[in-house]
């Protein structure tokens, strides 16, 4: 392998600023509680993020299973923003096109797109909508179990919304900014 | 006392000590002063010390004129003729300019007398406080009136005043009337309580009475200033709503009536903010109600402590030093993801010294203070408080991998092995001379484990007490570990005497840690204000001993003009050779020793000694410690004439200085006076062999004549590089000549190729600075092209042939000698050097970029090599500066173009101390770190004008190959000290070939034989301004002997009975001090007395008492054996 | 009978054992009070024949305690005590003086409590062996 | 390296084949000066001599059964400073061995000496060898040989070599520059020579001697000697430490000891110019004397007696080679040599030292190492 110093790797540009001062000392990964189910650790991205591997990153879905909950930046003694790192990961493979993570980005969107008709999830809504996008027939019984955990538990509600575009302008200003400021 | 001959140190911990002895050695006068009551500062809580791994500070006490301090134990207390110590002590204020400063003290009022406390230790018993002990990190108990120091003398006992509930017991039990409290003084702290609710009076008034104070009591504005009317306060507390006058208004017609009267606000919560406003306009502190006990009682105590301390003192000193030493991070501070202080067996590593230590609160056992279980397992945890932005540290606290290493190893010693050990750490910091060794046989020796990995946070194990430990290692793999306990490894902070600094005009960094001058680290902005010891922050031992030698140096330099060639009078008793007439003086210590109480005990005594013809008078007296009991003794030896006394009492240390006092009123010498301990002793018989015991030793006890060596007042430098002119300057500018010997054509060392150091001050300046300073002195005579032949002689007394290109040979008389050869760029044998244009060491680096024969545009890829040759057998140890430099040389190459790509391949960044933040400059430009383990180097290929360099990259798992414009080669630093020139000078190098100095911590820039010293890199690789500090250190040391126009040896110093030597030399190989040679013309075994230490070994192996040692002779040993069994 | 108390002599260093001697009578630390310290400036000038001497004289321990090793003030003083007591220690048991007698401690300064604990413990120790052989009789 | 020669014996006369040896060695002009044993014309009393012409070689007889004195220190004085030309000295295994011993402590030098070692078979006592040499005459020599070779060296009833003699197991001078074999010679016709280092090596190429080999029988018959000598040696230690192993036994042992110190003057190691015990630090002071007499109601005159030779263990032990002239010299038959030479054994082991084997090996109590001896420090 050689190292890359290809014009691709530029669009890392703005990581690579925030985590250069990484000193790989690792307490970000051993923070992560999503760790293990990474296929590569969260040092190991910002490794590879200083050495511009980018095929290897957008390709790995470390950055998706970021769950944000800030352990890693609170604890990172170089007082990195790794959280925001991944999330700006997140962006640039959106915009990028660099989607290798099809049913996480669809969850996302799906996800989102409940909040924006809501102002907040409405589960069975935005599942719906999920397995839709994923045109996968069987998905919907693997979530079965979980499904009717949370049935039971009363977390689930199969009553229709009520209301309705409740942050679409919240949605529309958004949009507005980042075009904006690109 | 001339003032200009006088200096001042200010804190008395191992750097203030060293610095203090160093200018008394010169024979300055000296005050150390320190704000807690006793010395030693934080090594008085460190049992063991690298590399050791146990104490030997007291090899720091002066080894000529041994007889002016003490010969004891350092921990125990220190004495010198020219030093006074002022304990509980601290500056106010430093008026004045260079060898003229007016300095205010503030000392807290003893209550405790340490001329007449005896350490009995009664009043510890009758105390009824207890609070938390500092001396052991708060991991155990003390009373009120306590040792600070469980080992120290004199002034062992003192009285805490914040803790103390001035009860009176320890004052009314004191055997020796020592403690004079006066439960009166705080009496007249009178404060006045201003409340309109009864309630809060009263119950103010109550906890005010329990602490001692007078405490009187106004229910409104103005009663309460009718009562200031009629007699004065010393602390208003008024609450703030009151009907009428309120307690702002109270506090403003106060304060018109008495300006400094302190007035503390009590408020309300919802008051807070015209509290705030009331300290605008004059108020002290507020208080918020309800209120906290404590509170009260702290913030009340706060200011009587200032009506206390009203005992100002103006000393006027000719300079001073500040060897402030350092504080430590609190984890407690911070996130706190180890939970210190929330889960019990997580301490920090200054917590874990006391713990193992023989005073400590486990009494040096390896138990869990938390449920005295035994500790199985201990994981140390690096980087605590150090090397993390988020606390502002970016900086590496410098000793923390080292004691921690320490810690793992006494740990195992202490243990047999049977405790587990591991640390964890980023980069394992072995950046001094055999740190690096002393880390591999951690591993290897003592079976410690090294994880390179950071554990992020610490949780409770299911078995209670136990402590969970998760990381992930080098390859991203997750672990989990238990550990019985955990050790912080804190690192360093700013102590509390930088505010100090700062407000005497002293410049501090950004971390709050004092600034010193560029190339001479013990020198501060403001001249004649010198810093010594790790108050300059990140230091270890044994750079803070020649920090401390440093600061001394440039103290005395700032003074020497009025004491320079001051001849000390010695006066030498004739030496007595007449029957021993000894007086003995029992001390029946307030007739308390009940063995004493019968008349007959005693009589049956008196009679037996004085049977003895040696014994002229034995009488029973009561408390010699006191002043009365001195005084009668005085008598007693004025009536009687002995020639030696013996003193029965109590513990004999607390005669140590007063038996010199008590000498020198008596006229007697210390020497031909004894103490035995008799406070102890169970029956009379005891006491009967302990006085007989003591008799014997003084019955032949000659007096015993001082030998003394005359000085050639001259030194020979050898090495003209910046170590070995920083030397010849310090001493030429002390007065004294210097002959500067260099091999080379020019003058400057490295300097001449340097050109910047990490921060960016010039080499340049410096040496064209410092080098008409040398060849125009008129008292420093450079000898260029010219090597030393041969040096002959002894501290005070050498001959040193040399021989120039130029002048041939010649033969230089000198007192003592400067060893600053230098060191050079190792040549690298691995990595393809040699093989390509393209692959350059840091060196030749340096020079491109210094004459411009590399044009850092043209440059598209630069990679680094760590570690060429170095740390690793046989060349095992770290050059200290090539990190450094190669960040240097990093950032220099991304700021003139910042699209070079940089690769530095390492295996631990030593990016000590402050040049941690150039590591993270580093980073932060882009230049990328990669790790390599020395098992599995990086490859480097040449094809042509292409050089490739291949590593594996530890965290992707994966090779990585870098076609490199530029492969620089850190190849580290070789000494140039020859075998030729240490045969020359009979020193002796260490396994690299570096100056092996006689202790490395203790004495870092002496050798074995006295009179010859070695600094810069010829001592160990270290920077250009570390190389001043040791240069400063070794001049200091050598105007030790060059300020004296002979040297003295100690009274109790080797001889030799030549007609009873057969020659066998034994003892010339026994000395460890090489005191010892023979003179092949008199065929003698002689003994150089300023060398000899008094130890002894050369008259054990001596068979038949040839050799023998003054003041412990055989026949004198053997008769005190012998009185031991009577 | 009362019980044996024995008469032990310790050579102690002056710069370590002799400053944790002095600790533990500070520190209040019990220990047998019939011991007889003589002090030495290092355990490298104790002499084997002021250990003979004391055994003849009817010692019934004898002790010589010092700085740790690599702790010495006088650098390896230690080192060559150890030699010397080596030495001794295989000769005195050879004539019926049980190697219990003799005794050699690294004693730092700070380690009062260690100091009357093995001043206890060796006169305890000594007090199981009774008195020494040289006490009773006469010796040549 | 080693030259082995012959030296050819005619009509049994070991002695006079030993004496044309060394008359051949002064014969040439590099060997300034002989040490040897002689016969003195007085009383026929063996000595070492001096020799520096080949004439006065004509009674030399270093084969002879005794050693009146341990040479050791004779060499000793003979080469404390240069004197300007090689001199050989005749010695046996324990003179060399305590030669060396005395080099490392400063007391001679090997740079102008060349060592000759003769096979010991034995010695005995001063007076016993008088009585002997009665007997026997010109033959006594060769009589204890023809003898001894055979295992029997009570060759007159009640006269046997010493007990030090019977328990020593370096009868071979190891250390020597030329040995003169006669173990498993056949002595009848031939003693063998053999050159041990390149000094010795030097004289015998300049003697044109004839090159042979070394007999075949030796290696057997020197370790059948060392082993009959280890068993006795053990056997003498076992009876020794049974006499002395308490301090009332040793007293009883050492109970005839008047104090005369010739033990110490007979000693070639004890090389103090002045033994400790005559000098000031025991000339006690009066009073001294009634006060121990005091403590235990009677003292031994001359005092300090077990104190001496315990001390004198306690300095030489490690040195001691065994020669046993301290028993030779002891005028009130003190079996001293198996005393020492038992204490000896036990601190050379500890220390793992053979005295007098090899000038590299320092004194025990002239080094350290820092990591010793650990098991007696502390008192568990």
């Amino acid at each position: 392998m050689k190292t890359e110093h290809s014009e691709a790797s530029d669009i890392l540009a703005p990581v690579r600023k925030m985590v250069q001062a990484c000193i790989q000392c690792g307490t970000c990964t051993g923070s992560c509680p999503n760790a293990f189910a990474m296929d590569y650790t969260p040092r190991h991205l910002w490794r590879m993020v200083m050495m511009g591997l980018t095929d290897e990153i957008f390709n790995s879905l470390t950055f998706y299973l970021c769950s944000a909950c800030y352990s890693c930046t609170l604890r990172c003694p170089r007082g990195l923003p790794l959280t925001e790192a991944m999330e700006t990961l997140k962006q640039i493979a959106v915009k990028e096109n660099r989607l290798v993570n099809k049913p996480s980005q669809l969850f996302y969107r799906n996800f989102m797109e409940s909040v924006r008709r809501h102002g907040r999830v409405r589960e069975t809504e935005f599942m719906t909508l999920y397995f839709m996008d994923m045109k996968h027939p069987f998905l919907p019984f693997r979530y079965m179990p979980l499904g009717l955990k949370l049935l039971r538990k009363g977390k689930l509600s199969f009553q229709l919304p009520s209301g309705g575009n409740t942050l679409d302008a919240l949605f529309r200003k958004a949009v507005e900014a980042e075009e904006a400021n690109p | 006392m001339d003032k200009n001959g006088r200096a001042m140190v200010v804190g008395a911990g191992i750097a203030g000590i060293r610095a203090a002895l160093e200018l008394a050695e010169t024979g300055h006068k000296v005050l150390l002063i320190d704000k807690s009551p006793h010395i030693g500062g934080i090594l008085s809580q460190l049992d063991y010390q690298f590399p050791s791994d146990h104490c030997g500070m007291c090899r720091m006490l002066p080894m000529i004129d041994r007889d002016d301090s003490s010969q004891y134990c350092l921990r125990k207390g220190l004495f010198h003729e020219n030093i006074e110590i002022l304990l509980s002590t601290e500056i106010i204020s430093i008026d004045g300019e260079p060898g003229n400063f007016s300095i205010t003290l503030r000392r807290k009022s003893d209550w405790v007398d340490s001329q007449r406390c005896i350490g009995c230790g009664i009043c510890v018993s009758v105390c009824p406080v207890d609070v938390s002990d500092e001396f052991n990190e708060g991991l155990s108990y003390r009373k009120a009136i306590y040792l600070p120091v469980p080992h120290a003398v004199p002034s062992p006992y003192t009285i805490d005043a914040k803790a103390c509930t001035r009860c009176g017991a320890c004052e009314a039990i004191c055997p020796t009337h020592a403690i004079s409290m006066s439960s009166q003084e705080r009496k007249q702290f009178r404060i006045l309580v201003v409340d309109d609710e009864m309630i809060v009076r009263s119950s103010l008034m109550e906890i005010l009475d329990t602490e001692g104070y007078s405490a009187e009591m106004a229910e409104s504005g103005q009663k309460a200033l009718e009562k200031l009317a009629q007699q004065p306060y010393q602390l208003m507390l008024t609450d703030i709503k009151m009907p009428g006058m309120d307690g702002v208004e109270l506090l403003q017609k106060a304060k018109s009536l008495y300006p400094d009267l302190p007035v503390v606000m009590m408020t309300a919560y919802a008051t807070v903010e015209t509290a705030v406003e009331a300290m605008k306009i004059g108020a002290l502190e507020y208080l918020i109600k309800p209120f906290d006990t404590e509170a009260i009682i702290d913030k009340v105590f706060k200011v009587y402590e200032k009506f206390e301390l009203v005992h100002a003192r103006k000393e006027e000193v000719g300079a001073v030093i500040l060897t402030g030493g350092t504080a430590f991070f609190d984890p407690k501070q911070d996130k706190n993801t180890y939970y210190y202080g929330l889960l019990p067996n997580v301490m920090t590593s200054l917590e874990f010294e006391r713990i193992f230590s023989g005073t400590g609160p486990t009494q040096g056992n390896l138990v869990r203070l938390s449920d005295g279980k035994p500790i199985r397992k201990i994981a140390w945890l690096q980087c605590v408080g150090s090397r993390d932005i988020q606390i502002n540290a970016d900086f590496c606290s410098s000793v923390c991998c080292m004691f921690s290493i320490k810690e793992a190893r006494i740990v195992k010693e202490k243990s047999n092995g049977s405790i587990e050990t591991v640390l964890f750490y980023m980069d394992m910091r072995t950046d001094g001379k055999s740190f690096q060794r002393y880390r591999d046989q951690a591993e290897s020796l003592h079976g410690i484990r090294f994880e390179r990995a950071k554990v992020h946070s610490i949780a409770p194990d299911a078995d209670a007490g136990d402590l969970m430990l998760r990381y992930t290692d080098i390859s991203g793999k997750l672990h989990e570990e238990t550990a019985d306990m955990v050790v912080l490894a804190v690192g360093q902070r700013p102590s509390s005497a930088a505010k100090l600094a700062e407000s005497v005009g002293i410049g501090l960094n950004s971390w709050g840690f004092v600034q010193t001058s560029p190339f001479s680290p013990s020198k501060t902005n403001r001249p004649g204000i010198f810093i010594g010891g790790s108050f300059s922050g990140l230091k270890d031992i044994s750079e803070s001993v020649i920090q401390a030698s440093a600061a001394a140096f440039n103290a005395s330099k700032t003074i020497q003009r009025a004491t320079c060639n001051v001849q000390r009078a010695k006066t030498d008793a004739p030496l007595l050779q007449k029957p021993p007439r000894i007086l003995v003086a029992v001390c029946v210590c307030g007739n308390k020793n009940p063995l004493l109480r019968g008349a007959g005990v005693c009589q049956e005594l008196v009679k037996e000694w004085m049977s003895d013809p040696a014994v002229i008078v034995a009488e029973f007296t009561d408390q010699i410690c006191s002043e009365q009991g001195e005084k009668s003794l005085a008598e007693l030896v004025g009536k009687h004439k002995p020639d030696q006394v013996l003193i029965a009492a109590c513990l004999p240390y607390v005669y140590g200085k007063r038996r010199r006092e008590l000498s020198q009123r008596i006229g007697i010498d210390p020497l031909l006076t004894e103490v035995v301990d008799i406070s102890s002793l169970s029956d009379s018989e005891m006491i009967r062999c302990a006085v007989g015991m003591g008799i014997e030793k003084l019955r032949r006890m000659e007096d015993l004549p001082i030998e003394t060596l005359p000085v050639k007042q001259k030194a020979l430098v050898v090495g003209g590089g910046i170590a070995g002119m920083t030397a010849a300057l310090g001493i030429a500018d002390h007065g004294f000549e210097v002959d500067l010997v260099e091999q080379g054509e020019k003058l400057g060392g490295n300097l001449l190729w340097l050109n910047s150091s990490i921060e960016g001050y010039s080499m340049q300046t410096l040496l064209e600075e410092t080098l008409p300073k040398v060849e125009k002195h008129p008292l420093i005579h450079v000898h260029t092209q010219t090597r030393v032949v041969s040096s002959y002689g002894q501290a005070g007394d050498f001959i040193t042939t040399i021989e120039s290109k130029e002048t041939g040979v010649q033969t230089i008389g000198h007192g003592v000698s400067i060893l600053a050869v230098g060191g050079t760029e190792a040549i690298p044998t691995a990595y393809g050097y040699g093989k390509s244009s393209n692959i350059v060491t840091q060196k030749e680096l340096e020079e491109k970029l210094r004459n411009k024969t590399l044009d850092p545009l043209k440059l598209g890829t630069v990679v680094m090599i760590q570690c060429v040759g170095s740390r690793e057998e046989p060349r095992n140890y770290c050059s200290r500066v090539c990190c450094p430099t190669s960040l240097k040389h990093a950032l220099y190459l991304k700021e003139q173009n910042p699209d070079i790509d940089i690769y530095v391949l390492y295996r631990d960044m030593m990016s000590c101390g402050f040049a941690e933040a150039y590591y993270t400059q580093a980073r932060k430009s882009g230049v990328i770190f990669i790790q390599y383990d020395p098992s599995n180097k990086p490859e480097v290929k040449i094809s042509g004008n292409e050089v490739r360099v291949i590593a594996d990259e530890p965290i992707i798992g994966k090779k990585i190959e870098i076609a490199a414009d530029l492969l620089v080669l850190a190849a580290g630093i070789v000494p140039n000290l020859s075998n030729s020139l240490t045969h020359a000078f009979g020193v002796s190098s260490d396994q690299d070939g570096f100056f092996q100095e006689a202790d490395s911590k203790w004495r870092p820039t002496d050798s074995m034989t006295e009179g010859i010293f070695a600094c810069g890199l010829a001592h160990s690789p270290r920077s250009v301004s570390e190389s001043v500090a040791t240069a400063e250190a070794a001049a200091q040391r050598a105007l030790r002997i060059l300020t004296k126009n002979q040297l003295s040896a100690g009274r109790v110093t080797a001889k030799v009975h030549h007609s009873l030597c057969s020659l066998c030399e034994r003892c010339i190989e026994a000395c460890p001090y090489e005191a010892r040679m023979i003179d092949p013309e008199e065929e003698k075994v002689m003994v150089n007395p300023a060398r000899c230490q008094g130890c002894g070994s050369c008259a054990t192996v001596c068979p038949n008492g040839a050799s023998y040692i003054q003041g412990f002779s055989r026949q004198q040993m053997l008769a005190v054996i012998d009185a031991a069994f009577i | 009978m009362t019980e044996f108390e024995p008469n032990i002599i310790a050579f102690v260093c002056n710069w370590c054992t002799y400053t944790a001697a002095d600790l533990a009578g500070t520190s209040r630390q019990s220990y047998p009070k019939n011991m007889r310290l003589v002090r030495v400036m290092c355990t490298g000038m104790v002499d084997s024949q002021y250990i003979i001497k004391a055994f003849m004289e009817g010692a019934d321990g004898v002790l010589v305690s010092g700085c740790h090793p690599g702790d010495c003030h006088y650098i390896n003083g230690n080192y060559k005590a150890r030699r010397r007591m080596k030495m001794l220690k295989e000769i005195l048991p050879l004539f019926g003086f049980e190697p219990q007698r003799l005794r050699l401690t690294w004693i730092g300064a700070s380690d009062g409590i260690q100091f009357a604990e093995t001043m206890r413990e060796l006169t305890e120790q000594v007090r199981v062996l009774g008195p020494s052989q040289a006490k009773s009789g006469m010796v040549l | 390296m080693a030259i082995t020669a012959k030296i050819n014996v005619k009509d049994n006369d070991i002695s006079a084949a030993i004496r044309e040896f060394f008359i051949s060695v002064l014969d040439t002009e590099d060997v300034s000066a002989i040490l040897i044993p002689q016969h003195l014309p007085m009383k026929k009393m063996l000595m070492p001599t001096l020799v520096t012409d080949p004439q006065k070689l004509e009674t030399a007889d270093p084969l002879a059964p005794c050693f009146p004195m341990n040479a050791a220190r004779l060499v000793s004085r003979l080469t404390r400073k240069p004197i300007g030309g090689k001199i050989l000295v005749v010695l046996r295994p324990c003179e060399i061995r305590a030669f060396y011993e005395l080099v490392k402590l400063n007391q001679g030098t090997m740079d102008e000496l060349i060592i000759a070692g003769v096979d010991c078979l034995g010695a005995y006592k001063n007076s016993d060898y008088l009585r002997f040499l009665k007997q026997h005459g010109d033959k006594a020599t060769e009589i204890f040989y023809q003898n001894a070779l055979n295992g029997k060296t009570e060759i007159t009833e009640g006269i046997d070599i010493s007990p030090a003699c019977k328990s020593c197991e370096n009868p071979i001078p190891e250390g020597a520059d030329i040995l003169i074999g006669l173990l498993g010679a056949d002595i009848s016709n031939h003693l063998m020579i053999q050159a041990q280092s390149p000094k010795g090596e030097a004289v015998l190429k300049r003697l044109n001697l004839s090159e042979a080999e070394e007999p075949s029988s030796r290696k057997e018959a020197v370790s059948a000697l060392i082993s009959k000598r280890s068993s006795y040696r053990d056997e003498i230690f076992l009876k020794t430490h049974e006499a002395t192993d308490t301090l009332d036994k040793l007293n009883n042992y050492l109970a005839n000891c008047v104090n005369c110190y010739n033990c110490r003057v007979a000693c070639p190691v004890c090389y103090c110019k002045e033994c400790v015990f005559v000098t000031d630090v025991f000339n006690h002071e009066p009073y001294q004397y009634i006060k121990w007499a005091k403590r235990k109601g009677m003292i031994k005159m001359p005092a300090d007696t077990v104190f001496y030779h315990l001390t004198r263990m306690a300095h030489i032990s490690a040195a001691c080679v065994g020669c046993g002239q301290c028993s030779n010299a002891c005028p009130n038959d003190i079996p001293l040599a198996e005393l020492f030479r038992m204490v000896a054994w036990q601190t050379q082991k500890a220390f793992d030292y053979t005295a007098g084997k090899s000038l590299d090996e320092k004194p025990p109590l002239s080094v350290f190492r820092e990591d010793e001896f650990q098991e007696i420090v502390g008192i568990k």
